[in-house]
């Protein structure tokens, strides 16, 4: 794997997680989505927040993988945590009972208000494409005290309006979360590959706070499919470091190692 | 009272054309050989209840078996879509089916309701959330002391479960171990509860007392299955086949390649065969 | 963030006059040191809230310092009545006590609702009982599916909670085993949780993944009390001093009988003298 | 311990918990109370149902105890059991599930309808003695299959109106549960220290079935609050059998053994 894939030392993908990383904190309670979410918060770990407790829906509470898991429900999860209880238990007590400080998911459709769809793309009832559907995440977006998600920009993925409200991010934006009757604040922070972004606090539309490392105003918007609000002040967001980075080419690293070790000789 | 069964008479005698089922298992110890065997059996009409429908429910969709499904997350999990289920829901292949969705949540309180014999789970969920629109058994109670509205949905109540667990005792009594998911509400709801073993010890005497363990009484069948959930895994005894999730993609995209599939893997074969393939992933538990 | 502290100064900081207080344990680690602790602060107005009341509840209760208490069962168990507590109860000696009696299938919903963040529990409870006509806190919701009417309680969430548990790690992890009753329950429904372990252990890693294990983060404060729960028992540790229990019967019945034993085995003892009561009863366990 | 304390060789009380401990069947599940029911459970375990499953309220379920317990919590009762699970699942999944057959209570006030009151004597706002409570009670009287009781006849105990309603029994009688929407058999057996009863089919009021040996008409009447029914035939239940008493002797020595065994050598 070599450390130069870009002219900048990283990729836009590896900035996304390391970004994604840094805003985790060492007393944080995370409830992991797959994917994306799933490295930020192991970076995170092995990195500057080493006490920070990871919550898997599969019951695994505070949960030290040494490889990325596959699935939600990977062994190397159990054996790795404080405990594992049943799911029942882990959507009443834990996620219900308001221990989630952040939960942290991915979307295949976003919208400028944090909605997301992992539904249906087109009509619920005839759907054009038949995602995999909600999983965790109704009850993660209004029951975690805030929400973090992640995803590689897109036109198809970035849109004005989405075809299904999977889960509920600030609606119409403004105070519709209020309206109902949701105490918790819902999406904070959306981390992008080429942005950070933070909801207005009046509008709660997501805007621009910081560009990536040589990221441009024009690129972020021509993979977005709404109009992008940029802040008044404009950060650059600061490249990966070298601990950040050896950290999570390791982790991946590892993990390829592990799945593929696992088949039958055939490549994964 | 349980019995110990040949696992071709265990689902003969507990599955019906037309019944409700839940072959559940979150991500691990998922009943693979009941499920196969009950596709060798051929059974029409079912409602097929899990949580997260994966490969097992894409293939017994793939071949017309269901009618219905209840589920809260339709992937493969780490890898993506179930191409056979799309199939059937975008385009009516092989046959049209009913869907009822509901989120995690929704449906890990919907089966301990059931193992508590309630009607309904009472929580709080689906605020904001868009299949409180679509699905009419998303309603809802309010709490007589705050006024909250809270979401209701019905118990889950399978006329037959099917898990897939470590290992029992002699008398019939099953341990559960690692991520434990729902299987053991999903026995409890059931009206009957098939499980598959990796194996039979003498006795639980050494165990933990605060273990999963499911009594004898609340099992009809136990089948003795080594390998009997792979492609995913057994804590204990063997890894998670990666490999095989990752296969099952392309297998999937294509309707003649999964018929050919089906009959190469599961139709021309047995309970029995599924030991050997977990053979090389032992190591690696 | 969990603290480690000594038991005095845990109590101190984390109960005051007029907190709604659980001191918790079914018949198994009951945490009669910080009980104890807590008669010896001298606190006043607690709301005391446990599904089986028994020597702890009576000695706070005679002591005065209880204006209310939320129970299922106020028996001395396996002896016979609490006497301090039916002093209050039927002629408001040393105060009149309000009281909230439910069952114990009510409580332990409760505590499980209060644990799981919601404001009722809903049950197939109470039918044809008395307590439903005297208690206002027992109420109905209808299941919008069935037309069943359930029984509701508003969740249990005390102020603190207070369990004994057979040891911590270092970081402040906290396991329960054995008759684990709603010690967990008891902690997560909680604003705040302190917590007497027997021991302090370097590490939780070789234990069974699927215990009951508190984690540091839902815990305010753990003290290191050996014999913490003397005359219950600690599993893995040592036997029910069921002597004490019967003794309880006499030292109860009389106003001042009581005073003195109080006076002697409490007011003037401390959390350091709980190891030497149950030295004769390790060997037993 | 002798064993000729009566003329007959045996005491009405080991009469009752023997005769109780007949009518459990090898493969029930029983929901047990402390004091005589779970005396008697225990002999059957001992005897002619060793596959029987006992549960008792503190979450022990298949427990096998070799002392009998002091309260429903013993740390015997959790070393000896299938599975030990936690007090809110017990009451959800074991006993509201539906999976007990047998509830076997004792009372401290009985009706002839089978209602039990444990909760207070006198009015329940200002009683005269308050009694320990419901417990588990409430819930196992309603939710078990059907309900065995047990007790030792007195007219304070067995009387024409009890106090308080702790568990509902048959109410009025004849189908006031069903009128309640109680789907469960309610009491269907009464032991006592001299006599078997079982609920008219009917009216389901509790009639003397089966008189102990030794036992007359006058002496069941005479210990008891309401105006006794006795069936058209009345059988004598037969004694005690030489095992039946063993057992239930021995069970009680090794018992008052072991309770004795923790105390600071003082009698117990």
């Amino acid at each position: 794997m070599s450390d130069n894939r870009t002219p900048l030392g990283f990729t836009p993908n590896e900035m996304m997680t390391i970004a994604a990383s840094r805003a985790l904190k060492n007393d944080d309670v995370c409830f992991v989505g797959i994917g994306a979410p799933s490295a930020a918060c192991n970076v995170a770990r092995l990195t500057h927040a080493p006490d920070i407790t990871l919550i898997y829906e599969s019951g695994t509470i505070g949960t030290a993988p040494d490889v990325l898991p596959l699935s939600i429900g990977d062994g190397e999860l159990c054996e790795t945590a404080v405990t594992t209880v049943a799911v029942p238990e882990m959507f009443r007590y834990w996620l219900q009972g308001g221990r989630i400080s952040i939960g942290f998911l991915g979307a295949a459709q976003l919208d400028k208000f944090g909605n997301i769809n992992t539904t249906v793309i087109g009509d619920y009832f005839h759907p054009k494409t038949r995602l995999p559907g909600g999983g965790g995440a109704p009850e993660i977006a209004t029951s975690s005290q805030q929400v973090y998600i992640t995803m590689a920009q897109s036109k198809r993925g970035m849109v004005e309006k989405i075809d299904f409200f999977t889960s509920f991010g600030h609606g119409e934006g403004g105070d519709h979360r209020k309206r109902l009757g949701i105490d918790t604040a819902g999406p904070t922070l959306l981390i992008t590959d080429l942005a950070v972004w933070k909801p207005d606090p009046v509008s709660k539309e997501f805007t621009v706070v910081s560009l990536h490392p040589g990221v441009t105003r024009q690129q972020v918007q021509e993979t977005c499919g709404w109009v992008v609000k940029f802040a008044e002040v404009l950060d650059e967001t600061p490249a990966p470091s070298e601990l950040e980075l050896k950290t999570l080419r390791d982790l991946q690293a590892r993990t390829k190692a592990a799945h593929e070790g696992t088949g039958k000789g055939k490549a994964a | 009272m349980v019995k110990f069964l040949p696992l071709k008479q265990a689902v003969a005698e507990n599955l019906n054309n037309g019944d409700s089922v839940a072959f559940e298992g979150f991500t691990h110890l998922i009943p693979t050989a009941a499920a196969h065997e009950a596709i060798r059996q051929g059974f029409r009409d079912l409602t097929l209840i899990r949580m997260t429908p994966d490969l097992i429910y894409d293939q017994m969709i793939g071949m017309g078996m269901a009618k219905k499904i209840v589920f809260s997350y339709v992937g493969n999990p780490g890898v993506g879509l179930l191409r056979r289920a799309r199939d059937a829901i975008e385009n009516g292949f092989p046959r049209p089916i009913e869907v009822e969705e509901h989120s995690h949540a929704g449906m890990a309180n919907a089966y301990e309701a059931g193992a508590a014999g309630l009607p309904c789970a009472v929580f709080r969920g689906y605020r904001g959330a868009g299949l409180a629109e679509v699905n009419p058994n998303i309603r809802s109670v309010t709490c007589p002391f705050t006024g909250e509205v809270l979401a209701a949905v019905p118990s889950i109540r399978p006329d037959v479960s099917f898990i897939h667990a470590q290992k029992a005792d002699r008398k019939g009594n099953v341990l559960v171990e690692g991520i434990i998911g729902i299987q053991k509400e999903a026995v409890l709801a059931a009206k009957r509860a098939v499980v598959t073993v990796e194996e039979v010890v003498d006795t639980f005497d050494d165990l933990h007392p605060n273990l999963t363990v499911l009594p004898r009484w609340t099992i009809a069948a136990i089948s003795v299955v080594p390998g009997g959930s792979h492609p995913s895994y057994a804590h204990g005894y063997y890894a998670r086949d990666n490999a095989a999730y990752l296969e099952w993609d392309e297998i999937a995209a294509d309707r003649e390649k999964f018929q050919a599939w089906m009959k190469a893997n599961v139709i021309e074969k047995g309970a029995d065969d599924f030991a050997a393939r977990v053979e090389h992933l032992r190591k690696a538990a």
